[in-house]
């Protein structure tokens, strides 16, 4: 058993915690995590902005688990795979997928906007924690094929209730698969505070009923994220076997711009992790050791904006998805069964369009 | 004061308490139905009311709570559960099939299982992938099971109350799209009995068949067909099982043409099955084969092409019109 | 030497090892298919012969082995998975659903699963409760899968071959009470594509319409009728979905008269769809309504009393002799 | 957290072991147990032998777990619920089930031929571990309604997978639910030996994930048994919440009549597990404390025949159930929709008698 003793490398005032078990990353690399993680904040913003105009129908932000988002992007080597859910958007493109297309199933356009198999992102998972035994069958198959491919599966708290969590780990652990399963515990599933939904001591301590290493980590911290999960990854691709690890975080929005987080939390609760902010930590930190000044500073929220800018653009025009599109990849063979029903279609859209 | 205008939120908020008040085995549970009120706010204030041991949140995961469901009723409690969205019900899919639907029978009807699953039910919403399944095929094949799907706020109030009240277990599925239209609901109306169709409309020239969310776009069609001089009636089925033959019979045998209207991807579905009765018990009476306006055989479009596959009242007036008139 | 007399459950292991043979991506997985040869010996030897890692034994779960299969498949496998009897499908049932049947379609065909999953099915085989579930309308109601089921041991090879080499997910019923009767199988024949009818007796009178199990019956009440004058058509669907209409349609309007013949609960099921679309697109052609002899509407019954339920040749030809027959 | 040490109160070999934590139940008790002992190996034996005779389809034996079966029924108290599997008949028909009934789901009259009510045991499981959220839901509502009741819940180690193992163990433990979960580790899943089915350092260290204090236990020790699950139903019915037992034992036999076990197992291991017999152990035990003597063995013995022999008439007469009853419990009230298809039956039994 991992020890489950929280893991964290810089303090909330941005000072290093000094763990004797992982050593802080470079500050060459901590400043490219800032970057990102000034980048997912605006991202999440952004779309939250493009709510409220209308452009995207919810929008689940990862406000204040960026640090989780960029870790679990950072980690991953080329041909490794991430399978995210609906509130790891900013994870997908930090993983190299086009925003706009990470956004068309918010914006209505298609279920998955973007090819999984380019970056190898799993499409975003609704259904909770259904993902996780796909990651698991990707990496044994990874793994069957000799590759050292390793498979990074997010969920949150909530869907560690799910029996297909408990399958998913199971297998993973039997099959000894190269899967890091990363569980942020935001505290809440929609209004379901984590008190109501496990009385364990922590959910990695879930990993010992698998026979599986586990961990738990400051989800707020980039430094500890990327260090716990790269260790992760490198045991993985070594044939080691898989992981789980928690990250202790907070959603500091409500669950979507749909909800309303008034009828179950305090603002008392949201306003304490706000000085856990994985940002300001990580700035103060980098500031406290000169490699972040007002220029770079600039530099990095000037970029952020154009990922921002880019993320408007592309979700302003009122796209119209093809209606023929319905009928075209339900099977991949010509589908007779279909035909007469997109027929249908196709004549009452030549007729609306003639009348 | 008993007739008042709520939503269908609303009306089916006020069956849960009229129900719990009137009997205390009554529970409520589900995910995010405790201080939330559940994401329709079909729950809303009633952990409040009648405390945390009669409405509470359970840990996210569907199986299980349908499993508790079996227990607490075989333990002697009424459960209400709620099933998130239509789609997040298929992990409690073996629990509902083997055992909801079959305990009393496998028991000999020593184990009753009252027990009424709450489903946000079919699309029109705007609702991204896995949020508007329309599933009631698979519970109405199920032995056991008993299927319900209102379409009014007054049927919404006066058939919950009646499912919960049933002695077996029913899966009561509501038209999400209709929880915020306000209607009429007198909660004193006698609660309607379960296994009845009511005819929504008379006509002379066919009959629509409809449940759900598709009841209103047939009396859409209708009101359209009338414009034009044709008479249509429509027939709200209320249950899907106990299906009431007789009543859709009756209609069908006085007008001799029928189209079935349902959300549903249409292969062996729900509307299969009432347009292959139609064909076998009505036979003589109709001039023109049954037809069927349902959804197209594909999973649930993504929001910007749902209306597409929804059916419409065009899509039915075009099939009103293939029913073979005779013109002259 | 290609043809030989083989078991049912023989055929279908020849196909899983020709298929693994042919295709390094074919892996078998799921509950005792390793050193047990599963419990029906249909994948008897595999792990022997082709190495623990083509054919191997999952912990007992059947939405992770669904779950694994699919997850495979993204990663360039041809998973077949085996679940051990129909009713022990359902744990998977949101796997098939939301994922299985509808990844190509999320993706815009950019992810395909070609996953086989293998489900011993029906009854006839005094199995006790959950064990002879017929459940193809779960699945052929779901937009994405394919649902192949075959009668015959020549076709058990021939599909199951043809669903392995399938770009999209295939829900293969096999008919446990054939998996020991022993027939001519030749592997050397052509494949058969999916989605194509066989007729298996030609008639004039009347045509049945059956697949899988409910073939051989409807084969016998055929044979029976001859015996009295009278002269049915059967036609074997081999694939439920995509449904070979054509076939079904071009037989019944020759006849004018149909009888559909399926052992599942009748309600909502495959059989009403058949019923319907006869229906419709033979309306002018048939003579009688369509009827239909399936499984009654309850919970498969224990095995004394099973026969009860069954569709047999008698109750096929009581069904027939309703068919508004003029005797002048 | 428990001990995860095994508890064992008696060896092998008869001898006391001599456990800090439990005491040695009073021989009195134990003979008690030992008539039980031999009353379900007789039980298993003659329901075997009707197998063979064509008088039941199939049985899946507890030949071996006997221990188990008995302490299950022997902790319980009047009012307390049982929920057993497909290989519990044992335990039912000590809880006072009538064997004939028990027997009638496996000689294919009905599915569950006793009335659950009765005796407070739950249809016997074949859906793996579909049980356990009934069993948390029935103490759940005894807890609710003020009751002291208390749950035991059966299943085997290749249930312990599915994930409603997870979630019933999850849900006992946050509604902490009076409920005993005992796992009886028999290691085989028909052929999957335990290695395939989990790489846990025991069953019982699956608690720890659910926060639920769990023991495990020589399952051939009927004394440890009724010690530690005695423990286990007090702290339930005390409102001290749900328990996660481990019983360490062995199948005997094949899965069922109907499974070649030689496929996957040798024989030298059975032949190993039978050193461990849980009868032989408590016989040793009882003979050298001087509580069982040959009259006494006598007369136990002629018990344990008098409940074969009434299982052997009571499955003996060719019963033929009334298919009317296929129609009769579908529902509760009228089903006018199932009132057709039962009049065609009828028909068609009246055309056949009068044919
Ligand atoms: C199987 C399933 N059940 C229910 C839902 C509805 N739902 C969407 S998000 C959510 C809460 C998830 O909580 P958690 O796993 O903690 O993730 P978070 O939203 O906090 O990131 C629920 C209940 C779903 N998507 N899938
Ligand atoms: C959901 C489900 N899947 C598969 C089966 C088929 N099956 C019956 S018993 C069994 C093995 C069970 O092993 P275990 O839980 O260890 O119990 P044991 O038989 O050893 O007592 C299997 C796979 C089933 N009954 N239910
Ligand atoms: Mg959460
Ligand atoms: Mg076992």
């Amino acid at each position: 058993m991992s020890e489950l003793r929280l893991v964290r490398l810089i303090e909330p005032d941005g000072s290093a915690s000094g763990d004797d078990r992982y050593a802080l990353p470079a500050p060459g690399e901590l400043l490219e995590h800032y970057r990102a993680l000034v980048r997912g904040r605006r991202f999440n913003e952004q779309a939250s902005a493009l709510v409220r105009q209308g452009r995207l129908a919810v929008y689940p932000s990862s406000h204040g688990q960026e640090a989780c988002q960029v870790a679990a992007a950072a980690v991953l080597r080329d041909g490794d795979w991430l399978f995210p859910t609906y509130r790891d958007s900013v994870a997908a493109v930090e993983r190299g997928v086009d925003p706009v297309e990470v956004m068309l199933l918010l914006s209505g356009d298609w279920h998955c906007g973007y090819d999984p198999m380019r970056h190898h992102v799993a499409p975003q998972a609704t259904p909770l924690a259904t993902q996780l035994p796909h990651a698991v069958g990707v990496a044994h198959a990874a793994r069957l094929k000799g590759e050292d491919t390793v498979v990074l599966a997010l969920c949150g708290d909530g869907a560690t209730s799910e029996g297909d969590f408990h399958e998913a780990l199971n297998f993973a652990a039997v099959f000894r698969a190269p899967v890091v399963f990363l569980v942020q515990n935001n505290k809440y599933a929609i209004s379901v505070p984590l008190a109501r939904q496990s009385v364990a001591s922590s959910l990695a301590a879930k990993g010992e009923g698998y026979g599986m290493p586990s961990a738990l980590v400051d989800g707020n911290d980039v430094a500890a994220l990327t260090a716990v999960l790269g260790e992760a990854v490198r045991r993985a691709a070594g044939g080691d076997g898989p992981t789980l690890m928690e990250a202790d975080t907070y959603r500091m929005d409500a669950h979507t711009n749909a909800d309303d987080a008034s009828r179950y939390r305090d603002d008392a609760e949201v306003t304490e992790w706000a000085r856990r902010d994985p940002l300001v930590r990580l700035r103060a930190h980098l500031r406290a050791a000169g490699v972040l000044d007002d220029e770079e500073e600039r530099a990095i929220a000037e970029s952020a904006e154009q990922t921002a800018a880019y993320l408007r653009t592309g979700l302003s025009a009122d796209s119209e998805p093809d209606p023929a599109e319905l009928f075209a990849h339900v099977y991949a063979g010509p589908a007779p069964h279909l035909a007469a029903q997109a027929e249908l279609l196709a004549a009452e859209l030549t007729a609306e369009v003639h009348s | 004061m008993t007739a008042t205008k709520l939503t269908m939120a609303q009306a089916l908020n006020t069956a849960l308490r009229d129900a719990m008040t009137a009997d205390e085995s009554v529970v409520v549970f589900g995910e995010d139905v405790g201080p939330l009120g559940g994401v329709f706010r079909v729950t809303d204030g009633l952990t409040e009311t009648f405390g945390e041991q009669r409405c509470f949140d359970t840990p996210l995961a569907e199986s299980g709570i349908a499993g508790l469901a079996i227990g607490m009723a075989m333990n002697g409690f009424r459960p209400v559960i709620e099933m998130q969205f239509d789609a997040f019900a298929y992990p409690a899919f073996e629990q509902i099939t083997s055992h909801l639907a079959k305990m009393a029978n496998r028991t000999r009807g020593r184990v009753r299982l009252p027990v009424v699953v709450r489903v946000p039910y079919a699309g029109g919403i705007g609702g991204v992938e896995h949020h508007c399944d329309s599933s009631e095929a698979y519970y109405a094949h199920t032995p056991g099971l008993t299927v319900v799907a209102p379409a009014t706020n007054a049927d919404a109030y006066g058939l919950l109350r009646a499912a919960i009240e049933h002695p077996d277990p029913v899966i009561f599925l509501e038209p999400k799209r209709h929880y915020f239209t306000r209607e009429e609901v007198d909660t004193a109306t006698p609660v309607p009995p379960i296994g009845q169709a009511v005819v929504r409309r008379e006509g002379r020239d066919a009959t629509l068949v409809a449940y759900g969310p598709s009841v209103p776009v047939a009396l859409a069609a209708a009101e359209l067909a009338a414009t034009e001089g044709r008479d249509l009636g429509v027939v709200d089925l209320r249950s899907i099982v106990p299906f009431d033959e007789e009543t859709v019979l009756a209609q069908v045998r006085r007008t001799g043409r029928a189209v079935v209207v349902a959300e549903a991807q249409g292969f062996a579905s729900v509307a299969s099955e009432i347009a292959a009765r139609i064909g076998e018990r009505c036979f003589h009476h109709l001039e023109a084969p049954v037809r069927r306006v349902t959804g197209f055989d594909i999973p649930y479009p993504p929001p910007k092409l749902e209306r597409h596959h929804l059916p419409s009242p065009d899509r039915i007036l075009d099939a009103v019109d293939a029913l073979q008139w005779d013109e002259t």
